[in-house]
Parts: C-alpha cells; structure tokens; sequence
C-alpha cells in the first residue's frame, strides 16, 4: 500500500486537521462529533445545507463546505457512512432559523443515519427536509436493488442549492430544487483499476491489466459489468450512452457536465474524455452551457472517471454561476 | 437472564467480532465495499469499553448505551440497525435486572421489528434479518416447547447460523449487495454472519456463569 | 498500462481538444504550432506572460491560462519541452505593447528552447524578458549539475507575476517580481510510485513496495535518495527540513506554501501532509498566510507529493489575494 | 559527399534513430526522462518526410530545413542542440551541391561549436559532446593524412562510437542525467548514442551509391 499516511485508523482525522489549517478562512472542523462547518455558520435567516458521507471521496463534502454551497459536511470513515450524533450537532451548529436541508446519497447506511438524525432533529422542533440523490445509471431501479446509487449529481446539486440558500430562498423551494437537480440529473462511473482503503491495506478487488469495470460505484463496489480495457472515447461513448438514454437527454436540451476523476487519473486523461462528450452532445444537439474537469468525487486511489449530465434551466444556470467560495469550488 | 450475563453477551459478542474482524471484512469485500468487520469492531471496541460504567444499571439502561454507542460508533448500514435492535430491546427491558425466556424473545422480537422498519428488508433479500428472523422464530418456539433459555438460545443460534449460511445462493435485493444483481449469488451476508455471532454470544453468555457473577 | 486515452501519440491534442471544449470562455487552443490563449489576448498595455513545458503535468500550464494568470501556455509532448515556433507564435498572439515575460522551469531543454524563442522575438523587436524558475532543493546547485530543477515555485510565480501583470506594472517589475518569487521559494518532493509516460507504455522506473524515491523530479527522474517507505509525518519532516534549511526561513517569516499531488495521491493523503506541515510551521514561529493543497504540477500518475514554501511580504501577499480566472485556480 | 549522398546521409539517419528508438529511450530511462528515442524518432520521422520536397536545393538548404524541422519538431534537450548543429551546418554550406572533405568538416565543426555555445557542454560531462568533439577531431586529423572522405568518416564514426562508449563511467554534469550525481555513473549517454549513429549514418552515406544518385 503506497499511501502518504500515518496510521490508517487516523486517516481521517488526521486530514481534517490539516483541512481546518489549509482553511481558516473557509470552515471549522469540529470533533467528537466529527463535522466540518462553514467559518461563519450559523446565518440567521439562511436556511442551512448539511450533507456527508464516508470519507475517501475528497473533495466530496468537505471541500463543498462554504459561501454559497454547503453549511456543513459530516465525514464517515473512510467509505462509511456518518452516524447520526455527527449530523445533529452540524445541524443544530448551522440552523440559522430557517431549517435545514440534509442532502443525502442513496446508500442504504447513508440514507438510514441521515433518517435517523432527521427524526432526532424534528423533535427538535427545527423544519428539516431532505432530498435523496439517486442518479447512477448503472444500478437498475427496481424492487431488487436498493435503488439507484448517489454520485456527481450530489456534487451539482450542493452547488445549486447552495446558491439558492445564499439568497434567501426559504427550505421548501431550496428542497424543492434540489429535488429537481436529481430528477434531471444522470451519471455513470467506470473503473481501470481498484482503490485500496487504508485500513483493509490492499486492493478491494483486482481487475487485469487489459479490464475495465463499468458502472463502479465510488466505494470499490462492483459495477455493472467487467469488460476488456477500452479506449478512451469508447469508455466515453459507454458512459455517455447510458446516460443520455436514460433520462433521456435530447436535441436542444441544455446540460452542465462533469467530467470527473476517480483519483488516480490524471487531468490529462479527463480532458481526453471531455473531447468526446463534447463531440457526443454537438451530435445530438445537446448545448453544454457549463462543464466541471477534475478530481470532485473520488475513489481513494482509484484510476477512473465518472461522468454526470445535468440538464438545466435558465434558472439553474443563474444559480451555478452565482459565487462559491469553498476550498474546492471557487467563483 | 441476569443482568450479569446479559453484559456477559455484549462482551462476548464484541470479542467474536473481534475475533471475526478480518473474515467480516472479506465477505464485505466480495458483496459489499469492504468495512463490515472494521465497523463491527470499531463500534464493538467502544461497547465494550463503556460497559464496565453501566454495570450497575438495569438490563434497559446497559442495552441503551450499547445501541446508541452502536449507532455513533459504528456508521455505514449495520451501526443504525445494530443501534436500532439494541434500543429496542433496551425499552422492551427498561427497569429489569433480570429476563426470562419469554421477556428475552419479546426483546429480541422487537429489536427485529426495528430493524424491519428501518430498513424494510424481510427474509429472503440477503441480509442480517436472515439470520435474526429463523432465530427469533426458533426461539420463541423453543421456549414454547418447553426449553430452558439457555437450552432455547443454542437452538436459535443455530437456526441463525443456517439462516446465514442459506443467504449464499441468494441474490440481494437490500444494501449495497443489491447493485451486484446476479453477482451476488454465491457469497455468504456479512451482517447475517454477525448477526450469528450475536445469537452464539447470547447462547454461551446463557449458558455459563459470568466472570462477575460473584462480584 | 491503465490510461483513459486514446492513441499515446494523440494524448496531447486530444487533451487539448477537451481543454478548448470544457472552457470555452476562458481560453481559446491553437495547433501547429500549438499554444493555449486567454480567451480574451491580447491586451493592450498589458504585459504578456508565456509558460509552457512538457505536457503531463496538468494543470500547470494550460489551467493557469486566464484574467490575473498567464497569457499563454505552450504545452511539449508528454514530459517533453516545447519548441521555439510554439513559444513564438503565443508570443506574437499575446503580444499587447508592453513586452513579454517568458516563465521558464530549469530544465536543460525548456532553457534552451525558450532562448531560441526569445533570440528570435527579440529579433522581431518586442521587448522580452525571461525568467528561470529553479526551485528545487533537492538537487545541489553546482557546476556539477545543470542547476536546479523548476519545480512548485512556478506555479505561485505564474500566478503572482500574472496580477502584476493584470494591474498593468511594466515589464521590467513583473520580470523583478518573478525572480523575487525564485529567490524566495524552495521545493521538494517524494514519489510512492514511477508515473507511466503513455508513448513508453511501463513505469519509468520500479519502486519496491516499501521504498520511495526522495527528491523526485517531476518527469519521473531518479531523486536524490531511495529510501524505505516512511508514514506522512515523516515524509513532511524530511521535505520540510530539507526546504527550511535552505533558503532558510527563519522566525517571524510568512509564507505561502503548497502541498501538491503528483497526480495518483488522493487529496485526503495531502491534507494529512498539511497537517504535520502545519504543526512545524508552528515550531518555527513560521506564519503560513495562504495555502493550496492539490494537484497543481503533477507527474501524470505519479502517488507522491511536493512541498513548496514561498517567503512573502505584504505586496506578493497582495499579489497573490488579486483575482484570478483559470480553468484551476479561480477566487 | 554529393547533394544526394547528403540527402542519403539524413535518411539513414532517420532509418538509424527508428531502428534504435527503444534503445535511445531506455538508455534515457535510466539517465533521464526516457524520450530521448520517441523525440528524436518523431522530428526525423518529420524530417525524412521533408526531404523529398527540398531534395532539389541546394545542400545548405537542405540542412536549414533539416535543423528547422528538428528545432520545432523533437523538442527536449536535443531538439534545439541537433536544430543547431544543422543550421550552422547549413549555413557553411550555402549554395553548395557538394562538399569537399575539409568543407564537410569545416560544416561538422561549426556545429559542434554551435551545440557548446548553447548547451555549454565541453568533452567530459556525458553528453552527445562526447561523441561529437572526438568524431570532428578524428574526422580533421584523417583528412589531413589524406585519406578520402568516405574513408575519414569511418575513422569519425568508429571515434564517435568510442567517444559514446567512454561516456559510460562518467558522471553527468550537464543536462537531466546531472541530477542523479554518481548514480549517473554507468550508463551511456542517449544523446551521445545517437551523435554517434548521426555519424556511421554519413560514413556509410559517403560509401555508398545513393539510391536516388541516378534521377
Ligand atoms: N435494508 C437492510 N435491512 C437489513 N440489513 C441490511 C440492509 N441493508 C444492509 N443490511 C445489512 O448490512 C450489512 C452491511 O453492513 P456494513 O458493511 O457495515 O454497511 P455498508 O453497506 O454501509 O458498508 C449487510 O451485509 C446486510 O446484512
Ligand atoms: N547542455 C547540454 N549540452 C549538450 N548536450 C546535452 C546537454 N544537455 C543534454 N544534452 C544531451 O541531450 C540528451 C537528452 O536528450 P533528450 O532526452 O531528447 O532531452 P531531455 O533531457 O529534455 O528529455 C542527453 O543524453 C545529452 O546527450
Ligand atoms: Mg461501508
Ligand atoms: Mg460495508
Ligand atoms: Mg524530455
Ligand atoms: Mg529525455
């Protein structure tokens, strides 16, 4: 295991201190219960954005956490999802009034921690919603899976609604948007090799060196299926496929996309697959109004991509390009 | 069950977890992500160190802190339905200092109950209620039949290690597991399997007298 | 090799032509020869600001293109520096009036190449300056070598000497600028792992699984000693004492620093080296006033890191706070 | 040497560079960056793709668009340091269709001059240097004896394989190879290698009858 770290039962924590001096300005990291929250949380009158999620998946949330995007992010341990004693004190941290919205991936610990906090947190008597993201194409939504897995919509979504509470936009439209921001919005991931978590010390599962696997989720989970090596606008043309038919996208629609890095592919190789998608949504007609390349929601040490298509309005737009200033999304 | 035994069960299932650690994880690995017996026993270990600071309380109480210490300790699915079965045998036992057979199934039964509502798996989706459903079942039947708790408890755990073992051929439909389809078959449920291993320390701390008994 | 591209000959362009799609607004790509533009150059009364280099260590350059960074960027093959008709024709598109600054990293090829380069612009009478940038401790500067290796200082000069620039100051004080900023950083890095360069298809080097290569260069050259893996902590003690003894910087002194990623390290990985950095800095009464953590100057896949301190006064602080635009630094 | 022979001289060498592109590139490996091979494939791969539109110039001609197609197209340390070598090889040899042998040398020498003046090299610090300096030195003393360039050039190139080989036990001062201090110790200089197949490439193009000599 080759990984610039102490001990991997301190992974966690460690990062965290060294976020809270990488950004003094930005946020606070607090702990036992663990959670980061924005420098100058609470904001009365704001209704307040908390998501979280296991960790491993840097910059995903805590690199969000800022002006114009998330109150604050309750980190798991690595690829676990937060516990509910982690999300009522961020909650209660940054209710500034207005209640509060939890935005949460569809995974089943996720979803049922968050459930949980936001049983605790009614009692409370604070107005909370949240909103599920479910938007990998991979999974089948059926009575058979758990449903559909959250990913880089997740990361839109915080954006959006994160603007929203900015101006002032009271919990039900904020949620209400965000619900919008998953219905509309669609990603699928592909994997050329496995990550490796700190505490288990090897690969989660092994892939050969001409395999890819489609449709990964972003904890090492399998994907969809196992396939030989391709190249990279054929890995374009199988992602971007997928997700175009399923919302389905068409002529004229006007998308942001994501391009996003598992964490062990270089920038470089992102761009290669941007040239693609890009060729992909002219032949379609498809306008792509705005793009994010990068490392946003990754896998450890992952080699691999995702994409994500969201198709948006006027009124979306307007609120993706409103300022965020977060350690990971700047503008 | 006294009181002491009842801690003697969480001590004993926090050293099977332990022990089960790396076999828990690599099941995880082959359905899951791979965290299962790392949680277990991150959760398990913070359990364990509390207990001896409640050992003075009733069954109620002790079970109280072993949920919710389950439920912020232990994350990912298994800690909030964990957390959940322990709260909810804990209210069924408020007060008491000791269970009996039928004070015990109840509990049990209605621990399951929260699990089902949080997590609305029934049998047969490959998941820990797969082993805990066959062993309340039994349990309580047992114990109907006549049996002693401790005698009833051997019964249960055995009935939920074959409800463990019989989650290998099938294919999950809850959890992470479920995004395997198909791919799921032929790998035994790692929250089934510390579900066992919670029935087999319920059955041993049953059976025997417990290091603290004479305290 | 697991690489998400196409041919390795087309990974440079095919790059580029994502890079041109995914920000449209910020830059604009040309071929043959090839260099990226701000969207908006030239700029009348502006001194212009020309990088470039091998490709393969994205960001750097072609994300440091835009309002407040540089004017152009001039990207080689991979690990390979660029040619002289490149740099001159981004010159002579950038070209305002106000002369040019050439930012060139120590290496024997890139030296030379823009010496061709500005040999044959200054021909053409427009005023031009270049700038070495040779911050690597980790190579002794001697008549033994070929001085030390452009490494992490590059990026914070691009971006410093860029406001400068935006502000309007004349060439000679952006070129004073730049060269204070060299004086003033120090680098070094580790490597966990070889990168692997797509025309070569296998890691340049092999690193065994419990060693690492200190003083790593960043196109994958040997470093200045093979040691056994070590835990963060130590990593950032040996880089940090290795880049404080140097200059030296000493009590009292404001930084800004960097922790960046080689390219197959995961963020959470850099913030764990922030961490300990951090606590040194403490001991040092050294006072770090911004900070970036991040993949800004990779090594394609490489997992490893780079430290770069820079000694500040209020003016590079300044400098440094003033806008910026680019596909990867943005505020 | 003919204009043709020249013509021959750089198509050889463009033949040579693909045939050894994997060795060049990992004697690179272990000094370098290993690219020394893919550079100097991809600018005289160019370069032989030039040369049947300029075959008609004259030889400085030729050259020009030899050293330019390499400065823009090899890039690294040795796109300007071979750029160079042939643009002043070319502007010694203005107008020129043939070259006598102390006109060849006189050409080679002042690209030599031109590589030191921009890599500031000299004999001894692992570098095509190596390769060049004693190939010109053999080169001039050979001619000067009296023997016929073809012969003097395989004098030169056998000097230059030598001078290449000698760069093994050196240790690199100038250049990428320079950061690895002893441990550049013992491997031979890629661009020294491929000086020296720059130079059996002419010996064997002033011997032979070029293939186009009859159009
Ligand atoms: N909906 C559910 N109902 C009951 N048990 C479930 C459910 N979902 C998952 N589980 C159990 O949780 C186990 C996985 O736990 P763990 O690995 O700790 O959580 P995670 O999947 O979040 O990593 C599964 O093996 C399964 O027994
Ligand atoms: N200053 C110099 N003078 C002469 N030759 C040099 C100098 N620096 C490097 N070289 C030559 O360049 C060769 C490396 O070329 P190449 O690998 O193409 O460039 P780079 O080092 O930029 O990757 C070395 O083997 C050496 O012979
Ligand atoms: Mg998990
Ligand atoms: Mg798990
Ligand atoms: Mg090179
Ligand atoms: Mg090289």
């Amino acid at each position: 295991m080759k990984k610039l770290i102490n001990r991997p039962e301190d992974v966690v924590d460690d990062a965290l201190h060294g976020l809270q001096r990488a950004h003094p300005q930005l946020l606070r990291v607090y702990f036992e219960p663990t959670y980061i929250m924005r420098a100058d949380a609470p904001i009365a009158g704001k209704v307040g954005l908390v998501s979280g999620g296991g960790s491993g998946h840097e910059p995903m949330h805590s690199g969000f956490v800022g002006r114009g995007m998330l109150d604050a992010a309750c980190p798991g341990t690595v690829f676990t999802s937060p516990t509910p004693d982690q999300m009522l004190a961020a909650t209660r941290a940054v209710d500034g009034g207005a209640g509060i919205l939890h935005i949460v991936k569809n995974y089943t610990g996720d979803v049922m921690n968050f459930a949980i906090a936001a049983e605790l947190i009614a009692d409370e008597g604070v107005p909370i919603a949240s909103v599920v993201i479910d938007d990998d194409v991979a999974v089948q939504d059926s009575k058979f899976t758990a449903g559909r897995r959250g990913v880089g919509t997740t990361v839109l979504a915080e954006k959006i609604c994160g603007a929203a509470a900015e101006e002032g936009q009271p919990l039900a439209r904020v949620a209400q948007l965000c619900r919008q921001v998953n219905a509309c919005g669609r990603s699928m991931g592909v994997a050329l090799t496995s990550c490796t978590v700190p505490a288990a010390g090897r690969p989660t599962f092994t892939l050969g060196e001409d395999e890819m696997e489609v449709g990964i989720g972003i904890h090492g989970e399998a994907g969809r299926e196992r396939r030989p090596l391709a190249q990279a606008d054929e890995i374009t043309d199988i992602l971007t496929t997928a997700i175009l038919k399923d919302l389905p996208f068409v002529g004229g629609d006007r998308v942001i996309v994501m391009v996003n890095g598992m964490g062990g592919s270089p920038l470089l190789e992102l761009y290669i697959l941007f040239r693609h998608l890009a060729a992909i949504c002219d032949q379609h007609a498809i306008r792509i109004e705005r793009s994010l390349v990068g490392n946003y929601m990754t896998s450890l040490d992952m080699a691999g991509c995702s994409i994500t298509m969201l198709k948006v309005d006027d009124e979306l737009l307007r609120l993706w390009d409103a300022p965020v200033a977060t350690a990971a999304l700047h503008w | 069950m006294t009181r002491d035994q009842i801690i003697d069960w969480i001590r004993r299932y926090a050293a099977a977890i332990a022990e089960n650690k790396v076999q828990l994880t690599e099941l995880d690995a082959a359905l899951g992500d791979g965290d299962h017996g790392i949680n277990m026993d991150r959760g398990m270990g913070e359990v364990a160190a509390k207990l001896p600071g409640v050992a003075g309380s009733d069954i109620g109480a002790i079970l109280n802190t072993v949920g919710i210490t389950m439920l912020s300790k232990v994350g990912g699915a298994a800690g909030p339905l964990y957390g959940t079965l322990f709260m909810r045998f804990s209210k069924e036992t408020a007060g008491k200092l000791e269970l009996t057979g039928s004070e015990f199934v109840g509990a049990l039964a209605a621990g399951l109950t929260g699990i089902q509502q949080r997590g609305s798996a029934r049998p047969g989706e490959k998941t820990m209620v797969d082993a805990l459903w066959p062993a309340v079942e039994m349990l309580r039947q047992a114990l109907t039949d006549g049996a002693t708790l401790p005698a009833a408890l051997q019964v249960a755990a055995a009935a939920a290690k074959d409800g463990a073992a019989k989650t290998i051929p099938m294919q999950a439909s809850k959890g992470r597991a479920s995004y395997l389809g198909p791919r799921s078959i032929g790998h035994q449920d790692p929250g089934a399997t510390s579900a066992y291993l919670l029935l087999a320390a319920a059955a041993e701390a049953a059976q025997a007298i417990p290091p603290n008994a004479s305290v």
